[in-house]
């Protein structure tokens, strides 16, 4: 084990030592992939004819109109294949378990988009699949557990811990340290040991290569902001990477704000003083957890941003402030969302609504004549239990108290 | 003092086949009862203990040893409860303590802070699964400043090179995980097991400590002549969730 | 009103009187476009800001070598935005309605999927909405419902008749004959009165055009074969207009054969002798009718298939003998699903997997030097209720009642 | 035999300001009830009749009617039926009868069977909402052979110039649809009505009948020196509906 992937203080590999030969064989592969000029284009070639890429770039002329500020562009991860930036990552780490000989894929999911993005890349690759997922986001997101079952992957809900997506990420470990031979563990986020955030933000900075060169052609400049919902950071990481080394463009990341900041019922790691650094599944990052060092209880309504920790890479652009970090709650969440469907007839993930709120704040106090770039990651009729609750829609109860009386039946 | 435990070990071991050392959860089923069972072990003759700091993200921890890590946090077990747990054992009990945690645990507490701390309660040394020597610079200095043993950890797949890596670094005794996986699953005592051993005998002088999987009287007579001490690990804690603390000195008496 | 889009002896526009001035104008509008040179440039250019296009062409390997014969390719409808073929058509006609000067929409829905495409551009478009669904259908396609409501669409469930697809179109016609100075109906598939046929079909050559110069590009061959599903039979038009004129590509359309042929309970208007030439819905073509021309109750798992009339257009291509229809069982369509999600992670709808089913009976018997082109229509996720149901999932059922049972509370 | 309709409309429009035409849907609610209403309107002294044949896709009928079509046919209700209806009809009543009802029907009978039946069935026209005379030779040839009214329909969307083609192609009478819609809705008899019916007269020698939305007294009032016909549709479905077929004969003896 040499390079350990470190990003200021934050990143590093702390892991058991079972697996450092497994980790070694990874890096090497993947230091082989990032040197091979033939595998970056095998990648795009299997996202251009299996999934949609390059996904469009939209531009939001209603939206615009309403706010009245910058002119809003969004870009459509939600038109992936599986309907999410997830499989951008899946599908990168399979080409790559391929080239090592793997036949067995794990992985964690809390949204469980990047768990039909694994089971899906499964099947495709023939791969045998196992996925983990947290009781808790098993139950909110049954529709992803039904398709993930029907491809052919095991679902196992974890019921350790607060049973969400961090302790899916523990039982993943807990299973790769017994199969690492056959197995990869398909991480989701750019998150957890080297060379996970590295590579996961390789992967998913196809969003914001595409991005950059999209605006140019459209505006023929670049955009004043470019906004993402941060869970692990993937997605903002992808797009982020597009336009970092640009110094008239701000990076801005969404995090969960959950029942409101100072409630403590929330997941922002990067825009509170709620958390600290730590080191925790195998990484160096920000984490909420008291002063003992045991991760606490995190509250987004969307699982996907239900986390403890966050990209090492995001923390130094943090610390560094070269990327800026704010909030958004679950109210204000499910109104960026009405008004996103409302005027676009576009249905943003819940995660990636953070991202539409965190901007729809800020766009009206930008000139016409500048633009943005909302980073839409995922679509969100994957979530329809959770958004129909949060609309309490009466309709909805009625029909699904109709359709347990059939099964009762 | 880093070869403090190393003689311990190499002095009990003259008068015994193998030495056994076992491992409990701190605070559960609560503080109280791990005192107790600590109290047991050591009357039923157990020669080196680790006590584990609780952590909400055991990630090398099989279900049973995870479990108990959680009811102990829920119970509201704090680091500084563990250091005061510490003190009193070490005062009580004659036989070395190692203090079993996370990289997060230390780092949260400050490495200096915590060695100092650890050393002033009496505790030997310490394993961290999830510190790796190359994250360890600051630990390892810190453990060195105040006298206490790296524990390191040899594995099946770790390769002959690196086991010399962890053999430089690590002091008191060298941890091997009989297999692959998680605390607190079966373990098949085999030929394979008996390879491995060779290569970790041939990598290190410190004293070999097997663990994973040794779970009875039968487990623990196989590893006669090819290790220096038995780990019992969930096999307690499973004794504790079905027997009662009281059946605890029992088993261990059993073992040997 | 001149022309009457004639296909044969199929087709026409039987039509109240009331609409003739309507239908006048709508046919003025359209064959203005059609021959406007900057239209389709602008329809293109809003497909490929707004939606996927062009969307992928498929290679599905495992399929492939799971038959050993023909290589399967897969056009990708299901990526379109709103997850169907249907986002085509109906961005197409809301670019006519801007032109017209119109402000409301009108559509039928069965599967949703209609339905929700046309919420989706009224949203974009900022036309009011009003979606009319059978009351079945609503049942049976609930989640859809949801989303178009939360497009700002109001969905009215249609209680007459037998209350699938066939009575929605009549209530939106109800509906047209009473508000037609502002309002368009937005007909969903390529029936109905002309000129819908030739207008649908028209919006839908894009996935023909697009497939045809993705599989020269890729084979520098043309399909053996080429497979879609038939409802109204709208995608089978798109795809198969790419292919018509080549002599050596086979166009097959496979229908709905529900419980079986011959059971009587199926939605197959051009593969069986149990359909004749009727007029109703505005059109003359194959009906599932009785003797008298009262239309039958059809079936099909698939809402979108499940309809009594067919297009006029794939009638004459019928009777000509220049397409061939075939049907697939229910039972072979949950079966052609399950395969292809194991086999290729790729989920269809229930109706693009009668196209899946029809292939996979023959491709066995087609050479490896030879392709086909299966187009997916639409994604399965929508139907989740249904496919749940079908494999009569019991943890699906469990979910449900659970959830039911937190509503209850 | 073509001007037979028109000839005993102007004569009967001597004695009476205005003419009444109902309507009623062929075995709604039973084949019997309906023989029974019929008798009912000529008693209280209506002047022509509708006869519907059921059809599953009525798209020009509103609520009411739809519903009419629907039990009609859920009762078995066959075409067979109705022209044996009408031969019945035709017989007891002085009254000339038209059928109504959508092109498939005639479609499927194959239109000069149809139109042959009719004739014999003494039917002295027919109202087919979705048959406009563009799609309409062979229905208008074999109707022509039969001596039977094809009906057209003039609604407030009609241009003057297609009016004068529809005027040209129907013959007995003229529809004027009151309003836009469908039938069983409200109308409101406003001025902008007259300016169309004034429209209508000019482009058409046939007499006129008012309908969609006419259902009182008032209403049937207003339209006296506007047209020659007022008629009743889905009112008297609803009459049945609420007060039993007993309350037809003074519903509509209360028109007049
Ligand atoms: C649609 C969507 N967006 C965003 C996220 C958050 O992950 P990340 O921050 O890695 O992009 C998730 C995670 O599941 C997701 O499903
Ligand atoms: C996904 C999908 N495919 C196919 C159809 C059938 O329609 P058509 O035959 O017009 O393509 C529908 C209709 O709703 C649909 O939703």
């Amino acid at each position: 084990m040499d390079k350990r992937g470190y990003y200021g203080e934050f990143g590093g590999a702390f892991i058991p030592e079972i697996l450092s030969a497994t980790f070694d064989d990874l890096v090497a592969h993947f230091n082989g992939i990032k040197n091979d000029p033939l595998f970056w284009d095998s990648y795009v070639d299997l996202m251009s004819t299996y999934s949609c890429r390059a996904t469009p770039l939209t531009y939001a002329e209603n939206l615009t109109n309403h706010f009245g500020g910058a002119k809003i562009y969004i870009k459509r991860e939600d038109l992936n294949h599986t309907g999410a930036h997830k499989a951008n990552n899946v599908m990168g780490q399979g080409l790559l378990v391929k080239k090592m000989g793997k036949t067995r894929v794990i992985a964690e999911t809390g949204a469980g988009q990047h768990g039909v993005a694994t089971a899906t890349m499964a099947a495709k690759f023939g791969f045998d699949c196992t996925i983990y997922m947290g009781e808790v986001d098993v139950k909110r997101q049954r529709p992803n557990v039904f398709w993930m079952e029907q491809m052919g992957a095991t679902v196992i809900p974890v019921t350790d811990g607060t049973r969400i997506l961090k302790d899916a990420i523990n039982e993943a470990f807990r299973d790769w340290v017994t199969n690492m031979e056959t197995t990869h563990y398909v991480l989701g986020t750019a998150c957890g040991p080297h060379p996970f955030p590295e590579m996961v933000s390789y992967f998913q900075s196809i969003i914001g290569k595409e991005a950059r060169k999209q605006i140019l052609e459209r505006e023929g400049k670049l955009p004043a902001r470019v906004y993402a919902c941060v869970g692990g950071g993937s997605n903002a990481m992808g797009i982020f990477s597009g336009f970092l080394p640009d110094a008239g463009v701000t990076c801005v990341g969404v995090e969960a704000a959950g029942r409101g900041l100072a409630t403590g019922e929330h997941a922002s790691r990067l825009c509170t003083d709620d958390a600290s650094v730590g080191v925790a599944q195998g990484y160096k990052t920000f984490f909420l957890q008291d002063d003992d060092g045991q991760m606490k209880e995190t509250h987004s309504i969307a699982a996907g941003l239900d986390y403890v920790g966050v990209s090492p890479i995001l923390s130094q652009l943090h610390v560094e402030k070269k990327a800026r970090f704010e909030s958004a709650t679950d109210e204000e969440v499910i109104a960026a969302l009405k008004l996103t469907m409302q005027k676009e007839g576009i249905i943003p993930a819940l995660e990636s609504a953070h991202a539409f709120a965190g901007a729809f704040k800020e766009v009206g106090n930008l000139p016409p004549d500048q633009c943005i770039i909302i980073n839409q990651s995922g679509r969100g009729d994957k979530d329809i239990f959770t958004v129909a609750d949060a609309f309490d829609d009466p309709q909805w109860k009625a029909f699904i108290k109709e359709k347990a009386g059939d099964y009762r039946a | 003092m880093t070869i403090v435990l190393e003689a311990y070990i190499r002095e009990k071991r003259e008068k015994k086949d193998i030495l056994l050392m076992t491992h409990i959860v701190l605070g559960y089923p609560s503080m109280e009862a791990s005192m107790e069972i600590v109290a047991q072990m050591v009357a039923a003759g157990v020669d080196l203990m680790e006590l584990q700091i609780p952590f909400s993200e055991p990630m090398a921890d099989g279900p049973v040893i995870l479990k108990a890590n959680q009811k102990a946090l829920e119970a509201g077990v704090r680091v500084a409860d563990c250091f005061k747990f510490a003190k009193e054992a070490t005062k009580r009990f004659e036989i070395p303590f190692l203090f079993m945690t996370y990289t997060n645990i230390l780092f949260k507490y400050g490495m200096e802070a915590f060695a100092g701390d650890m050393a002033r309660a009496g505790i030997k040394g310490a394993i961290v699964p999830d510190l790796p020597p190359e994250e360890g610079d600051a630990y390892l200095n810190a453990m060195a400043e105040q006298g206490c043993h790296p524990v390191y950890i040899f594995s099946p797949t770790t390769t002959d090179e690196r086991m010399e890596l962890l053999s430089g670094k690590g002091s008191g005794l060298m941890y091997c995980m009989a297999r692959k996986g998680v605390t607190g699953k079966e373990t098949t005592f085999s030929h394979d097991l008996d390879t491995y051993l060779d290569r970790c005998k041939k990598a290190t002088d410190l004293p070999l400590a097997v663990g994973f999987g040794v779970k009875d009287k039968e487990d623990v007579a196989y590893l006669k002549g090819k290790a220096d001490i038995a780990v019992i690990g969930s096999q307690t804690i499973r004794i504790v969730n079905e027997q009662g603390i009281d059946a605890v000195g029992p088993f261990i008496r059993n073992l040997q």
